[in-house]
């Protein structure tokens, strides 16, 4: 299955909903992605990834690169995800300790910085 | 004797193909979904680092995969880039090494995942490299399987 | 270039896999479901009559497919087992005479009804012989594929 | 996706459900599930294929080879098939001409030999 991408402004973060396949070759969809929001200015990014079905360490790797991306703007990237064999891909990576992952897209949006 | 063997271009629309090709055999082993899981995570990021350094150094050669599905599953994934003669670790660090480092913002391949996603779902892996190139060796033996 | 190409040994499970890798790509080429659906046939099609020459000739001979999507999407299936030369139509009917005949019920493969799903879903097929094996070229050319 | 089979009475007939894929691989499976109703004088026989994805030429042949089979025991097989795709396969092998080939199991069932 292929990379869909659809982003909403939600409590004045931006929730980028992210379904399929983020791989080698997908990857690169997203990474434009994040970087057309930062560009407009929307540092503060909300991935929700409830409906990714494959994730790689290149689709790791976009997104350490968005967040570095989004520090330099004193901005935040939180991820919502809620799959074990998920998290398991974050956890392994030492992952977990660099992005606050989240449950809930309202838990997302709501919490503090 | 290989069950199955795939080659292709280094393109990154290819690893998803590997992929599938890979769960298609250990599916017919009688491996189950957990371990499916596994193998598309491994099979995907030792394809992705074969594909960084054929780009880098031979782009016009294939990626090789060779299948075997005797007791288990094997994947000898194999690239053929130049590299310094290695096994196991040593290997490995070669490889680090070789792989393209993206450029300043990280959002290419990153090697290091990539290690530890195979490191962790293959449950053996083994690394060579030669001036041949690089092979990646993966198994899920058929006793593993029946420990599940 | 080829851009992928697979082999297996001449085991059913395996034809299952081709038609998969075969409509991966085809997907990529960006052809639309119906011809794609066309190309599951045919290529199994192809497959299956490798699959039976080669099992009765050259059963530890891989069945090898190479397939091209430069322009929309050539799939090249071959088989060594040996036959008389001979190419298009010719060559068909030397390759109906080789698949090997189902026993008394015909519940094998119908070599007929194989040819005749190849020549209906393949719109461009090309058939060679030689004591080489078994050459079948299907192709869906990118004109085709605007055409639909 | 693998074949699966069931096989129910009806009216005096076996319906055996069909879904999954027919094809070289999994054509033998269904081969010995009508071998089996024949040996066991199940004569009359409807094969549901409306869940059938993908059908080959080997699935022709078993279901050929297993009219053969009938008709030496003067049975009949029916089949039930809606999907323009598989109707196909049929048309353009000549075997519609073979099979009676119904809109639903409820008028294969009921249809007079
Ligand atoms: N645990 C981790 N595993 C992999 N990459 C990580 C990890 N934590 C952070 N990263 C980020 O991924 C990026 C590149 O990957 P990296 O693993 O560093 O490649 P390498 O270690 O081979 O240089 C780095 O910039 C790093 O910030
Ligand atoms: N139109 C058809 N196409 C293919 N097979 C058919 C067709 N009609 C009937 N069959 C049955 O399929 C069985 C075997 O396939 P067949 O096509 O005859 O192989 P071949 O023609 O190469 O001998 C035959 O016993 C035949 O009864």
């Amino acid at each position: 299955m292929d990379l869909s991408l659809s982003t909403r402004a939600e409590g004045g973060r931006t929730v980028v909903e992210v379904t399929g396949e983020i791989d080698v070759y997908t990857a690169p969809k997203l990474r434009e992605q994040i970087a057309e929001l930062v560009e407009a200015g929307r540092h503060d990014i909300v991935v929700d990834m409830r409906g990714v079905e494959f994730l790689d360490s290149t689709g790791l790797g976009v997104l350490v690169g968005g967040l570095k991306r989004i520090r330099q703007h004193d901005g935040s990237m939180r991820l919502v995800c809620t799959q074990e064999r998920i998290l398991k891909i974050f956890r392994i990576t030492g992952l977990t300790k660099v992005f606050p992952i989240h449950e809930s897209v309202a838990t997302a949006v709501a919490a503090g910085d | 004797m290989a069950t199955v063997e795939l080659s292709f271009v280094p393109l990154p629309a290819h690893v998803r193909t590997a992929r599938q090709v890979a769960v298609a055999l250990a599916r017919r082993t009688g491996l189950t979904d957990d371990v499916l899981d596994e193998i598309r995570l491994a099979v995907g990021e030792a394809c992705g680092l074969a594909l960084s350094l054929q780009r880098q150094s031979r782009p016009y050669d294939p990626v090789v995969l060779v299948f075997d599905d005797d007791a288990g599953l094997t994947v000898d994934v194999r690239a053929s880039a130049p590299l310094d003669a290695a096994s196991g670790d040593h290997a490995l660090s070669v490889l680090a090494a070789a792989v393209p480092r993206p450029a300043v913002t990280a959002e290419e391949l990153p090697v290091g995942a990539a290690l530890a996603v195979l490191a962790e779902f293959a449950p053996r892996l083994e690394v060579t490299t030669s001036d041949a190139g690089m092979r990646l060796e993966l198994s899920w033996p058929a006793v593993a399987v029946a420990n599940r």
